[in-house]
């Protein structure tokens, strides 16, 4: 009996639908069907300026705006010859380890959700509420930011900016310890998740599985530490791994990342108290963010020779190992763009993880997953 | 420099077939092959430089021609690796990687709905993000992303 | 780290404790919660209200106020009609095309003031006009509450953005960063007629037209018909709003680059 | 306790209303309305009517105090608009789904649809009548009342599966499939723990099992039986961990995913009202009804409904345990349930029996008894 679980169903966490054979309550097979939430951000983007192309990222994944936005203005900084000046990077920096702290603290409150723990849900809700006030506070919004340009950021940090932050670190860290308390400590939750979901190393890697899924598996495997970027090279972490495969295994993970996070933030900021300097690049174009000709009239700004050029970035989003591709063909536009979902790959390999488990199995396991639907669409 | 060895071997592998290693920023380089090769290639660097884990897969419509990339990654070099190939703009198609990567198959999914690129030997060529059915391809250039009238709003008003 | 995470708590036989280290943490909770509960109960309460602002509430997770959180929130726009020169950058700006330049009375008859109308039905707070702004005439405030009975009341023209800025409504208090720029308007091919349209059209003045000498006419060749006039543009007026470009009847206004 | 009985006030009620009304009517129809057969009748009538409302008024409140409970376990607030603390909002509430169009699917089969909520609703609603709550509310002196309640509770899984079936919905048919197993597989250790009480009491009048633990509640002496008594009961409540049946994260609702409006309603409402009868029962068997400790001042026990409202507070103290373990514990799997309920539930309730069976043999109830109530 195939059933659709989805588009509209409490265990998508957006808009897909997994489709899924069963026999009794065990599943034979799965088919994801995705789409439902594709708005062409790729092709909207060959049409905007290069600013106004950030204005999508924060809705490409709702819960990891800033990541994708590093993502993209790493890309294009590369494909337009801008370097950001020291002090935004680090800046950046601050953003995606909060966004990680944030869309994992979301991705718990959707996981205990799943498996019926209700309170811990409006835990997690409200401490990343408290990420999400900072976030606030310098960039005027609480979900999409519209805060990085291409080639710095908007702004610098408000006046006690690092006090506050340092005292939602301090919160947060003695949250995890409750976390943990009503999960692992919780009988019934082991017995819910442990050798569930088992994606081993070999086939995460066959699969293009990357993130806290492929480092659950025991992969060492983070770009922050392989192909380090912004202010990565001189901040001192650790990368967690498990070695589980399974549910649980992906759970420990993401709650070490969050550890890893608060060490990495806590060295940002100290180091943000005592580096003041220029947070944007100057000299920039300004046709990065505004138009200069009206539409019909482009060629009179086509004609200037911009130096041609091509972006690759790859960042450790909070979902995984996201990879972005512009194309300068050296007019205001970027020519193509091209992202690379971590969940699109993650989600590609559900047959691996789903087949052989329960009907009851599949929230636990998609929730592990830690979907985000509008990256995997675009 | 490790790419050397990257271009040597692929030489060494696919002959004339091989078009050159560019640098290409943050990767160890574009490596250029003709279409025709894709599959040797694509088993001489999984296989032989370690490359185990495939990224990306994407189309750029050039008009002209189309370029499909595929970006790989070896967890010993800590590298990735570009591989891109021009395939003629008039029914352009290429070998599927899915048989040696089976991360391939949603990518190159999207590639063909999106770029219209056909990989050949694909084990599920089906409709990805677009509804079942669909016909255009949105990322050519060709695509028409709004309508004629829409663009009047954006002319300014002096 | 070097090992990798196993789960170090074992499953219990004993079935109390199945469940007391949960139940009980959750009881830490609904006593926490008894004492300091972390809602803020929105219409009655309001994130703004002076005492969130102290630092009190994070013992309870509420929000900390950090600093002036709710001064630096991106809403509503406010607009200060009588500094706006009309450069239409805002509109240039906006990625969703929601800004309309529409006329406001107290411009003179020939060559009307236009200011930003802004459809909130389209808007995305992106906060890239009032960036854009040169004259920091528009920005945005910290009131988020529009909800209108229909959709044309989301579009505010002018006097209504206005009216929001008349209430003094704290507004974005931290710098936002402009790049320097390297764009000036370079006259460049020798199309130019002298007619005054980039000087007359010019939002602030930065455009003057200089006389420049007539050619003697070689024999056999007529003279071009034209005022003997070029632009001149003052580049610390200008704010690179590109109106001179696009009102350039000979399309001879360009953007250049300073290097 | 004051020897008020709620038939009696009923019965009074009527009698002076009908002779009120009869005193103004001509010759035949003021003897006929004041003929004792009419009185009789009415009066049933009217004892209905009271426990129908009080059911209906003790559940919304019951789900008031579980939104209340479970909004501070959660660091919320619960309900607090409508209303003082937000009594009247799940008045509120029920009001909008008594307004709401009552749909079926196309597909599904009228009967069944339409007559599984109902019939779920109304053998809820029975088990009311069952219970006494205190010396004057009851319905009479039933010999075998905690047999009836107890099948009367047990009828649930059939109606559950009807109206599943009927609905024609792959998700409702898997919830009531899941419902019917865990069902029948809770019913055993539940009826077992009972024993135990019943061995310990020698009496299944729940009256008679009440005035047993004047002098020591039951739940010390019992606690096994208590153990595995609520845990029965969460499983027949479906209630976290045991809302498999109607897990919404992987079966949308379970069981009742087609219903809406009223009908859904009813299943809301009979499933506080199961909750409500599962506290009480709790209460009954355990601890000790609406009796006191005779260490409690008088004060505290001798003003009037004092037994329904110790009572009550018990009841809801119960049921705030029931919140708790909501608010604090995932849900089991199927396979997991199942398999606790058969392997581990079946050997404890027998224990438990054994254990009580002990206890009356060697008569040293008492001594445990003593220990949980002090002061006996």
């Amino acid at each position: 009996m195939w059933i659709n679980m989805g588009p509209q169903h409490p265990m998508t966490h957006g808009l897909w639908n997994l489709r899924v054979k069963i026999d009794g309550e065990l599943i034979t097979d799965c088919d994801p069907e995705m789409g439902y939430l594709h708005r062409g951000i790729e092709k909207i983007s060959e049409d905007r300026h290069y600013n106004e192309v950030i204005t999508l990222m924060d809705r490409t994944c709702y819960v990891a705006g800033f990541a994708w936005e590093h993502l993209y203005v790493l890309a294009a900084e590369e494909a337009l010859h801008i370097q950001p000046p020291e002090r935004a990077e680090y800046l950046r920096t601050l953003c995606e380890e909060f966004q990680r702290i944030g869309s994992h603290l979301m991705w718990y409150a959707a996981f205990v959700q799943d498996i019926g723990l209700m309170s811990p849900f409006l835990y997690g809700m409200r401490d990343r509420d408290l990420v999400l006030d900072l976030f606030q506070s310098y960039t005027g919004a609480r979900m999409t930011y519209e805060y990085m340009r291409v080639g710095g950021v908007r702004n610098d940090l408000p006046p006690g900016f690092t006090g506050h932050a340092r005292k939602v670190l301090d919160w947060l860290s003695d949250r995890f310890v409750e976390y943990d308390r009503l999960c692992l400590g919780s009988d019934i939750f082991r017995k819910r998740c442990d050798g569930l979901g088992v994606l081993s190393a070999a086939d995460c890697v066959a699969t293009g599985v990357t993130g806290p899924m492929l480092r659950s598996a025991g992969v060492k495997r983070d770009v922050r530490r392989d192909r380090p970027y912004a202010a990565y090279p001189q901040l001192d972490f650790d990368v967690a791994v498990a070695d589980g495969a399974d549910v649980t295994a992906r759970y420990l993970v993401r709650m070490e990342e969050m550890r890893q996070s608060v060490r990495l933030l806590r060295q940002v900021l100290d180091w943000l108290d005592h580096h003041p300097g220029p947070v944007l690049a100057d000299r920039l174009p300004r046709w990065l963010g505004a138009p200069y000709a009206p539409v019909g009239k482009e060629e009179y700004v086509l004609k200037r020779n911009y130096p041609k050029g091509v972006g690759f970035s790859s960042i450790e989003e909070p979902h995984g190992e996201a990879q972005a591709y512009v194309v300068n063909e050296g007019s205001e536009h970027p020519y193509r763009v091209k992202f690379r979902s971590p969940v699109f790959a993650n989600l590609s390999a559900t047959r691996h993880y789903l087949v052989g488990y329960r009907v009851a199995d599949i929230p636990p396991i998609m929730g592990s997953v830690d979907i985000c639907v509008g990256e995997v669409d675009r | 420099m490790q790419s050397d060895d990257v271009a040597r071997t692929v030489a060494a592998q696919i002959g004339e077939r091989f078009l050159g290693l560019e640098p290409f920023p943050r990767t160890a380089g574009r490596l250029r092959f003709r279409s025709e090769a894709a599959l040797p290639l694509f088993h001489t660097v999984k296989e032989q430089l370690g490359f185990h884990h495939l990224s990306m897969v994407g189309g750029i419509d050039w008009v002209t021609h189309r370029e499909v990339f595929y970006v790989v990654w070896s967890d010993d070099r800590r590298q990735y690796l570009l591989l891109s190939a021009d395939l003629p703009a008039a029914a352009p198609h290429i070998e599927s990687a899915a048989s040696v990567w089976p991360a391939a198959n949603w990518h190159e999914r999207e590639t063909w709905e999106l770029v219209d690129i056909q990989f050949d030997h694909h084990p599920d060529l089906r409709h990805l993000l677009l509804p079942d059915g669909y016909e255009a391809h949105p990322l050519l250039r060709s695509f028409q992303l709004h309508e004629p009238e829409e663009l009047e709003v954006k002319q300014r008003s002096v | 780290m070097t090992e990798p995470l196993t789960a170090t708590e074992k499953t219990s036989d004993n079935p109390i404790l199945w469940v007391a280290k949960p139940m009980v943490t959750a009881a830490r909770q609904f006593a926490r919660s008894l004492l300091h509960p972390s809602t803020v109960v929105y219409p009655f309460e309001r994130l703004e209200d002076p005492k969130f602002r102290t630092e009190v509430g994070i013992e309870s997770g509420k929000p900390i106020g950090v600093g002036p959180i709710w001064d630096n929130y991106r809403g509503v726009h406010a607009l200060n009609i009588d500094t706006c020169i009309s450069c239409n950058l805002c509109a240039f700006s906006c990625p969703d095309l929601c800004i309309d330049m529409v006329t406001v009375p107290g411009g003179d008859p020939k060559h009307p003031k236009k200011c930003p109308q802004i459809d909130y039905g389209k808007c995305s707070y992106c906060g890239f006009c009032s960036d854009a702004c040169p004259e920091g005439c528009l920005s945005m405030t910290t009131r988020y509450e529009l909800s209108v009975h229909s959709r044309r009341e989301m579009v505010f023209p002018p006097e209504k953005l206005f009216g929001i800025y008349q209430q003094k409504l704290p507004m974005n208090p931290i710098r936002v960063e402009r790049p320097a720029n390297e764009d000036r308007i370079v006259l460049e091919p020798p199309l130019c007629i002298g007619c005054n349209a980039c000087s007359r059209d010019c939002p602030t003045n930065c455009i003057t037209m200089m006389e420049i000498p007539k050619p003697e006419a070689k024999p056999g060749e007529k003279l071009p018909k034209r005022i003997w006039k070029e632009p001149v543009i003052n580049d610390s007026d200008c704010v690179r709003c590109g109106t001179c470009i696009s009102v350039c009847p000979k399309e001879c206004l360009f953007w250049g680059s300073r290097k | 306790m004051s020897s008020l009985s709620l038939y009696g006030v009923s019965f009074d009620l009527v009698h002076l209303l009908l002779t009120s009304i009869g005193s103004v009517l001509p010759y035949p129809l003021d003897a006929w309305i004041t003929n004792g057969t009419l009185v009789l009748v009415l009066s049933v009538l009217v004892f209905a009517a009271i426990l129908l409302a009080a059911s209906m008024i003790n559940t919304i409140v019951l789900i008031w105090w579980e939104r209340k409970l479970l909004g501070r376990f959660m660091d919320r607030r619960g309900a607090m608009h409508v209303g003082y603390a937000g009594l009247l909002q799940n008045f509120a509430d029920g009001l909008k789904l008594f307004r709401k169009h009552t749909f079926k699917p196309a597909e599904a089969d009228t009967l069944g649809f339409f007559s599984g909520p109902t019939a779920y609703m109304v053998t809820s609603m029975i088990l009311f009548g069952v219970l006494p709550i205190s010396t004057g509310w009851n319905s009479g002196s039933l010999p075998l009342s905690l047999l009836l309640a107890l099948a009367i509770f047990s009828f649930a899984p059939l109606f559950i599966f009807v109206s599943a079936w009927s609905s024609n919905n792959k998700y409702s048919l898997m919830g009531g499939m899941r419902s019917a197993a865990q069902m029948i597989a809770y019913e055993v250790p539940l009826l077992l723990a009972v024993v135990a009480v019943v061995i310990v009491s020698g009496s299944f009048d729940l009256t008679t099992i009440v005035t047993e633990q004047q002098n020591y509640w039951f739940w010390g002496p019992l606690f096994l039986a208590l153990v595995v008594f609520v845990a029965g009961m969460l499983a027949e409540m479906e209630r976290i961990p045991f809302d498999l049946p109607e897990a919404e994260a992987e079966l949308v609702e379970g069981w009742n995913t087609e219903y809406g409006g009223m009908l859904f309603a009813f299943f809301m409402l009979a499933d506080y009202l199961r909750g409500l009868v599962g506290s009480f029962l709790v209460v009954l068997l355990f601890l000790g009804g609406w009796t006191m400790p005779s260490w409690v001042p008088g004060a505290l026990t001798n003003f009037p409904l004092a037994g329904i409202f110790w009572f009550l507070v018990k009841t809801y103290l119960v049921f705030g345990l029931f919140v708790w373990i909501r608010a604090s514990l995932p849900r089991v799997r199927t396979d997991q349930l199942l398999r606790v309920g058969w392997n581990r539930m079946i050997p404890l309730s027998l224990a438990a029996v054994f254990l009580a069976a002990a206890l009356v043999t060697v008569k040293c109830l008492p001594v445990f008894g003593c220990l949980p109530s002090p002061g006996v």
